[in-house]
């Protein structure tokens, strides 16, 4: 069952106290981050957590990012920052592989490089070390104990993802068709997968159409947070949410009223800002020496307590938050 | 100033002014940021912007013959997608499959030039609807997978003519503008796109080989296309069903920029390399000073305003 | 009058008819009520931009800032509600299609004005418009839970509880019906047509070519704004970077396949109806027919080539029978 | 209504027109009076489009001023010139091909009622005007597939609903037949006694001397001269147009006895024309007569592969041939000089170069390169010998005059040099010197052994040029004549003018 919220941003766990970076010949470290692309509010969550850390170590950090998520969009903002001296580049991928070449240009030349949020799945050699958000391996089984909870473990559901390439989606699509061979969820049944493009129309369009081809239809599962907003509304507009369970990833933000008006009983997300916050910390040490991003290796991140590099030195960021009409107040992003 | 010339500039108002922005355009971005003047940087970011040079260019001669190809980057991915499927699924050799990117790419080009030649379809519509269908098989082939191509083909970008930064995929770009200048203001083809644009009717009346010469266009124009395949391929190391998703406006937009009309008939070489190059030095100076993407964009959109401003104001003061 | 517009629009309207009954038979949920009511949704947005779009088309222009047209103004329509929830749906539509009204002012002056051709005018502000919508959102969407409800329910109630049909579908007939007459009926409508046939003929015939001209782009800049206040309407989150980004190409897909001609100067209301009501079809089919998501691209191209191929030839023999 | 009482209604003082430093049109003094036919005359690119258009509005003029009933006023665009009661009917018509045939005539002044057109009115109006024109064109029907000769009537009948008193017609008849001329004549004259000045532009001395009272020759671009029509002679008159006398009026002495080089057996393209036979043999010019609808030019642009006929056969050397496109029937040494100038023959942005040489690329090119040097001393040379007024070769067609563009066209197919030449109102909007030199041409051509096909819409030149006369009516031929044979009467009859209005 997945945990309720154990961190609220910015507060609760203790920390063992951040020690400002001591800068080499009075530069700071320059760190910047580049997400999917601009005007996404998931990763604006994860640039506030980089932008606290970033006061508290201190270093110079910035976000750049294309304006769409091409996935050879991000090549020319690497080569940029190269150019203009950054240290460490944290960048969420939109494609595993397309950038493989200028990340070995990047490195070659000294700069630390982070995959965050989602790795370069196959191509981890091309990359330093990766902080994701949560323990994708167990994302799945998560989130179909969270639908079938709330569907009493029995009937049709069916699944609206993102893009048919999303590395993410698939490794949590494939965690979810595994989890679903336990004999618990024996009377519910994977009806189909179908794939929003997180795009708002595909994405409404798609919902409509599980719900004309399933007339007994009992959950939709969007692990994508455009997917989950998308059939809430679809759900909501027919007029449909006493039969049919929508939940999924997404965050406080979106959902709110969907959570509030109990169209939807409950979604899930971890924390961005509590990733963003994270990897400021592992980019600095990497960036200094001090860290090697190695099994087994472990690091204070700041207030956020100690974190471990584990297999493929990949960073979990922390478990997932459930988000339900009592306690999505608490969230602000 | 003699007669002669002002007559000349005044034909080419859009060439010269785009130009004069290039000149501007690259004192600014040196003088407000002095990252910029790097050689080994700007060759190596320029190996970014190939495809979209080389695409201008054949986009030229087809919006100079009146029509569009809204398809050129649905081909260019799919032609990797059938390359990387014959190389993967099939075992054959990529150096035996060079030779195909451009002669796949030029038989996707000819469907569009049938329906348009033949069918008498407008392009615009025809090439919205192969978009979709050359992405799709594209897709069908290599659905979410990437494929990655064998190490000897990657990195044809790092390739450099001795102790210079010319890399292979620009010495590509300059042989590919002189023969598309030469094609278009020297040849009889060129001479019949051009014609075919004015008046398409006073050119079927001439004795000009409409269809033909509008088949062998989007031939040409998808063959291109092949070969800018090849080149992302090796630049990237993967193939892809989404490569080069919506670059076809970019590419447009530098033609439309260089002077060329959209209604066709006017238009010239050198104004849409120009422009593409304007384009490319706009955005490479803002790159390297950390501009937004948003701000980019609209930079972008504020240029081509400029550019044709500037050309109006010149015009009228003369 | 025109008995021979009408018959433009024959064989396209065959063409759907047919792709309704082969779509029924593979799924016939297809035509529930429930699913009528998915394709009535699809439409509103795509009809509304694209009847503008057609005013433009029809002087021999080109809009295609539709999309960033339609994101700014529905941009700034979403954070004016969001910061002045008080403010009634109805009054901020009209806020909607004036913002929009504004935006394609600008490129009405840009090409009626100053003489910029329209497609590097409107590819300026294509990006230009875009970049606003960022700037003025400070890169922020504007949440669901940040909106009337009143604003959703325009995309989920019809009038005198007839959900069936909402209100957003009777926006964008209401819409159609009114262009219609306008085309048919105004001497403006009438001077769009003479313009594309002949500018400059137009123009020494007496006709006010700029002032017209202009006109129309405001016109699509009006049917971008009040999509932008339909979307919020629909999906609720209103993002800057995704908020009709792209939505140009699929608007002049309808348009054109419509039978508007790019070369100005032809097409009808009925037929931009029934090109947004073939790609409405297709989109859906698509997702009630169980279609690898995979083969969707390829399958939608290729029924649209179809759809234009039978429309040429139907066209042909029409036209052929009717000389003799 | 006012009195045909020969009052100045306009006057123009010193109006010069300069396009960049080229002056085309200097100082120009013309009066129109109420009551009169005025014609403008003068070789091709002598200023009088320029003249017509300034008063018009459509041009602005760079010196000068314009008085209207003796008030100085300035005409900026065409629609104040209708409000000061100016209407021009231009030499190239416009038109809005998705509009009706009704609202083309009233475009930018549609009848409206309670804010809508008022469409029963607007029917109502085009119905009667039409009539009163004498044409049969269906005003509900859209322009699109009207005739040139159709599209102009759409014109005329828009300027005559402007109830202007001052209208000047720019080469109306150039693609009238001679019926349609005579009744144009009728018009003219009625609206003359109506008390309306008229300016007439055309190159046809008859119709000047049948129509006009007053005539003013521009050469170069300055008025040399003004007549009264009553009180001079056609000599008079082409002696002020060219400066110098006058060449001999072409006449056909060989009569061809050679093979038939072209033969057309059974040809039908239902609805357009059915079951034609006719040859032309090696050195021949046969003309094609008939009436504005006739078939005409269709079956010359089947004869060129632009359409397929249903059913018949074409030999070319008593060989049967298969022609599916304009290339075929280059191939066999086929040329056409399209009816329609803007929109079949001219490429208007190109050079005088690119247009001349555009049909004989493949010979004046190398392996698909092209040879300009070669294109360049064509050029130069087809433009010394068909004499077109321009400032080089390197100008863009569209800076000329209406007839000089004509000329080029005229000149893209002869440099083909071709051995079977279909002509279409191949002299439409050329000056008497040019005429008679393209005359003198076609003729020549003939000589050499070119078989001609003639059609035109000036029943002289066609008597004058062919060696023999097809008429055809309605899609049919209905006669032939011999070279003896063809008297205009004759020719008129046979094409089925029923009015009394004929030409001389
Ligand atoms: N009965 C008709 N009604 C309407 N339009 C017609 C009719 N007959 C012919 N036309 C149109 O008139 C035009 C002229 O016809 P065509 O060219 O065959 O005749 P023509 O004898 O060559 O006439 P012209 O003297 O103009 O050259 C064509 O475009 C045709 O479509
Ligand atoms: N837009 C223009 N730019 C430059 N020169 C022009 C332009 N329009 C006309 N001219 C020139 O002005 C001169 C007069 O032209 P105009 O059309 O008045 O001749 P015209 O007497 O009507 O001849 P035609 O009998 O051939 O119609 C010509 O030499 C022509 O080349
Ligand atoms: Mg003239
Ligand atoms: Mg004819």
């Amino acid at each position: 069952k997945p945990d309720e919220p154990t961190s609220t941003p910015g507060a609760s766990v203790p920390s063992a106290g951040a020690s400002p970076v001591a800068t080499e010949a009075g530069k700071k470290i320059r760190v910047v981050y580049i997400p999917k692309n601009t005007g996404n509010p998931y990763f604006d969550g994860v640039v506030s957590g980089f932008e606290e850390a970033a006061r508290e170590l201190p270093i110079e950090f910035s976000t750049t990012a294309p304006a769409q998520p091409d996935p050879t969009g991000q090549i020319s903002f690497i080569k940029d920052e190269i150019q203009r001296g950054a240290n460490v580049l944290c960048i969420t991928p939109n494609s595993p592989d397309a950038l493989n070449s200028v990340l070995d240009d990047a490195r070659a030349k000294g700069v630390k490089v982070l995959a965050v949020d989602a790795d370069f799945e196959k191509n981890e050699s091309h990359r330093d070390g990766a902080i994701l958000p949560t323990d994708f391996d167990t994302l799945g089984a998560n989130q179909i104990e969270l639908i079938g909870s709330l569907m009493n473990y029995s009937g049709k559901f069916a699944i609206l993802s993102a893009t048919t390439d999303a590395p993410n989606q698939n490794h949590w699509i494939a965690g979810m068709k595994e989890a679903l061979k336990d004999p618990k969820y024996a009377k519910m049944t994977l009806v189909g997968v179908v794939y929003g493009d997180d795009r708002d129309q595909k994405s409404v369009t798609e919902a409509e159409g599980l719900l004309t081809k399933h007339p007994d239809l009992r959950g939709i599962l969007a692990p994508t947070s455009v997917g989950v907003a998308a059939a809430a509304k679809v759900v909501e507009s027919r007029k449909v949410a006493d039969r049919v369970v929508v939940t999924g990833l997404g965050t406080p933000n979106t959902m709110r009223r969907y959570l509030k008006d109990g169209i939807v009983p409950a979604v899930a997300l971890w924390s961005p800002p509590d990733m963003g916050y994270i990897a400021a910390y592992a980019a600095v040490g990497l960036a200094k020496g001090e860290l090697k991003a190695e099994e087994g290796v472990k690091f204070q991140a700041g207030k956020r307590g100690e974190r471990a590099f584990g297999k493929n030195g990949v960073v979990i960021a922390g478990p997932p938050l459930v988000f339900r009409k009592d306690n999505v107040d608490e969230y602000r992003f | 100033m003699g007669e002669r010339w002002r007559r000349a500039s005044a034909r080419y108002l859009p060439e010269l002014t785009v130009t004069g922005l290039l000149a501007v355009a690259l004192l600014l971005s040196g003088w407000r940021e002095p990252r910029f003047w790097d050689a080994a940087y700007l060759f190596d970011r320029s190996t970014l912007h190939m495809e979209t040079g080389l695409l201008t260019l054949t986009m030229t001669l087809v919006i100079l013959a009146g029509q569009i190809d809204l398809s050129v980057t649905s081909i260019l991915a799919l032609v990797g997608a059938l390359l990387a499927t014959l190389h993967v699924r099939f075992g054959v050799p990529m150096t035996v499959l060079l030779p195909f990117g451009p002669i796949f790419g030029g038989l996707l080009g000819s469907v569009n030039g049938y329906l348009v030649a033949r069918r008498g379809l407008p392009s615009l519509v025809v090439t919205l609807a192969t978009m979709a269908l050359f992405r799709g098989i594209a897709q069908i082939l290599l659905g979410d997978r990437s494929v990655m191509m064998p190490p000897e083909m990657v990195g044809i970008e790092r390739v450099t003519l001795p102790k210079s930064y010319l890399h292979a995929p620009l010495l590509l770009l300059i042989v590919a503008t002189v023969a598309a200048y030469l094609l278009l203001h020297r040849t009889v083809f060129g001479r019949y796109v051009t014609v075919i644009g004015v008046n398409p009717e006073a050119a079927r009346y001439s004795g000009v080989p409409v269809a033909r010469t509008m088949i062998r266009l989007f031939v040409l124009s998808g063959a291109m296309a092949g070969l800018c395949s090849l080149l992302l391929l090796s630049r990237l190391g993967v193939a892809r069903y989404d490569h080069a998703r919506g670059w076809e406006l970019d590419v447009i937009t530098a033609v439309v920029l260089g002077g060329t009309s959209i209604f066709g008939g006017r238009g010239t070489i050198y104004g849409s390399i120009a422009a593409f190059l304007l384009i490319a030095i706009v955005q490479t100076g803002m790159g390297v000073a950390g501009v937004k993407a948003e701000i980019q964009v609209t930079a972008i959109g504020f240029l081509l305003l400029l550019a044709i401003f500037l050309a109006k104001v010149t015009e009228r003061g003369r | 009058m025109n008995g021979f517009r009408w018959r433009r629009e024959t064989p396209l309207a065959g063409i759907l008819l047919l792709l309704v009954v082969a779509v029924s038979i593979a799924q016939p949920r297809f035509l529930s009520p429930e699913n009528l009511r998915s394709i009535l949704l699809w439409l509103p947005l795509l009809v509304i931009v694209a009847l503008g779009e057609m005013t433009v088309i029809l002087t021999r222009g080109i809009d295609v800032s539709v999309g960033s047209m339609l994101g700014l103004s529905g941009m700034m329509t979403a954070m004016l509600l969001r910061d002045h929830p008080e403010i009634p749906v109805p009054v901020a539509a009209l806020f909607a299609m004036a913002a929009g009204g504004g935006l394609g002012a600008i490129n009405g002056g840009l090409v009626a004005g100053v003489g910029i051709p329209p497609i590097v005018a409107t590819l300026a502000t294509l990006g230009i418009y875009r970049g606003a919508t960022f700037l003025v959102s400070g890169g922020k969407q504007v949440d669901d839970y940040q909106l009337p409800r009143a604003l959703a329910g325009w995309s989920s109630d019809g009038p005198f509880g007839a959900d069936i049909v909402p209100y957003v579908v009777w926006i964008a007939l209401l819409a159609a019906v009114a262009m219609q007459r306008f085309l048919t009926d105004s001497r403006t409508g009438r001077d769009w047509y003479a313009i594309g046939g002949d500018p400059d003929g137009a123009a020494d015939r007496g006709v006010a070519v700029r002032p017209r001209v202009f006109l129309a782009y405001v016109f699509s800049g009006v049917g971008s704004g009040l999509a932008g206040l339909l979307y919020a309407s629909r999906f609720g989150t209103v993002n800057p970077a995704s908020i009709g980004n792209g939505f140009e190409l699929l608007v002049i897909s309808a348009t054109v396949i419509g039978g508007v001609s790019i070369f100005g100067g032809s097409g009808t209301v009925a037929g931009v109806l029934l090109g947004s009501l073939l790609l409405g079809t297709i989109s859906v089919a698509l997702a009630v027919l169980n279609i690898a998501e995979t083969w969707q691209s390829a399958v939608y191209g290729a029924v649209l080539l179809a759809a234009l191929l039978a429309d040429d030839a139907m066209r042909r023999r029409l036209e052929r029978e009717e000389r003799g | 209504m006012s009195k045909p009482d020969g009052s100045v209604l306009l006057r123009t003082i010193g109006l010069s027109k300069a396009f960049g430093s080229v002056t085309v049109l200097e100082n120009a003094d013309v009066e129109l009076r109420a009551g009169e036919i005025h014609a403008f005359l003068g070789e091709n690119g002598a200023g009088k489009s320029t003249l017509a258009k300034l008063i018009g509005g459509i041009h602005r003029p760079t010196a000068g001023r314009i008085e209207r009933d003796g008030r100085p006023v300035t005409i900026r665009n065409p629609r104040e010139a209708a409000s000061l009661g100016i209407g021009l009917i231009p030499q190239e018509p416009r038109t809005f091909p998705d509009l009706s045939a009704a609202e083309n005539i009233f475009v930018g002044r549609l009848p409206m009622r309670g804010g809508r057109v008022d469409w029963k009115t607007l029917y109502g109006r085009a119905e009667e005007l039409l009539r009163t024109l004498g044409v049969e064109i269906d005003p509900r029907r859209p322009a699109r597939g009207l005739s040139v000769a159709d599209r102009q009537m759409l014109e005329l009948a828009g300027a005559l609903s402007l109830d202007a008193r001052i209208l000047l017609l720019d080469e109306t008849t150039a693609s009238l037949t001679p019926g349609e001329v005579g009744r144009l004549g009728e018009i003219l004259r009625r609206l003359r006694s109506e008390g309306k000045a008229l300016v007439f532009i055309g190159h046809r001395m008859e119709e000047i001397f049948d129509l006009c009272d007053r005539a003013t020759v521009l050469r170069d671009g300055r008025i040399v001269g003004e007549r009264r029509v009553r009180e001079t002679t056609p000599d008079e008159l082409l002696r002020l147009m060219v400066g110098r006398a006058m060449g001999e009026a072409v006449t056909r002495k060989k009569v061809a006895d050679g093979p038939p080089i072209l033969e057309v057996v059974g040809w039908s393209q239902p609805p357009r024309f059915r079951d034609i036979s006719f040859s032309i043999r090696k050195g021949e010019i046969v003309g094609l007569a008939g009436l504005v609808g006739a078939g005409r030019t269709e079956i010359a642009c089947a004869l060129f592969g632009l359409s397929r006929p249903t059913s018949g056969e074409v030999r070319i050397d008593g060989r049967p041939v298969e022609i599916r496109s304009p290339e075929d029937a280059m191939r066999h040494g086929m040329a056409l000089v399209p009816e329609d100038r803007q929109r079949q023959g001219a490429f208007l942005p190109l050079s005088l170069r690119e247009n001349v040489t555009l049909s004989s690329l493949p010979r004046l090119s190398g392996r698909g390169w092209l040879r300009e040097d070669d294109a360049r001393s064509r050029t130069t040379e087809w433009v010394r010998r068909l004499g077109v007024r321009c400032r080089e070769i390197e100008q863009p067609l569209r800076q000329l005059s209406g007839g000089n563009q004509q000329k080029i066209v005229l000149a893209k197919w002869l440099e083909t040099g071709p051995r079977i030449l279909l002509l279409d109102e191949p002299t439409r909007g050329i000056d008497v010197n040019a005429k008679t030199e393209v005359h003198r041409w076609i003729a020549e051509l003939a000589d050499q052994g070119v078989a001609t096909l003639l059609i035109s819409s000036d029943l002289p030149e066609v008597l004058a040029l062919s060696d023999r006369v097809l008429v055809l009516r309605a899609g049919r031929l209905v006669r032939e004549f011999a070279a003896g044979e063809a008297t205009p009467e004759a020719v008129i009859a046979a094409a089925g003018v029923t009015t009394e209005a004929t030409v001389r």
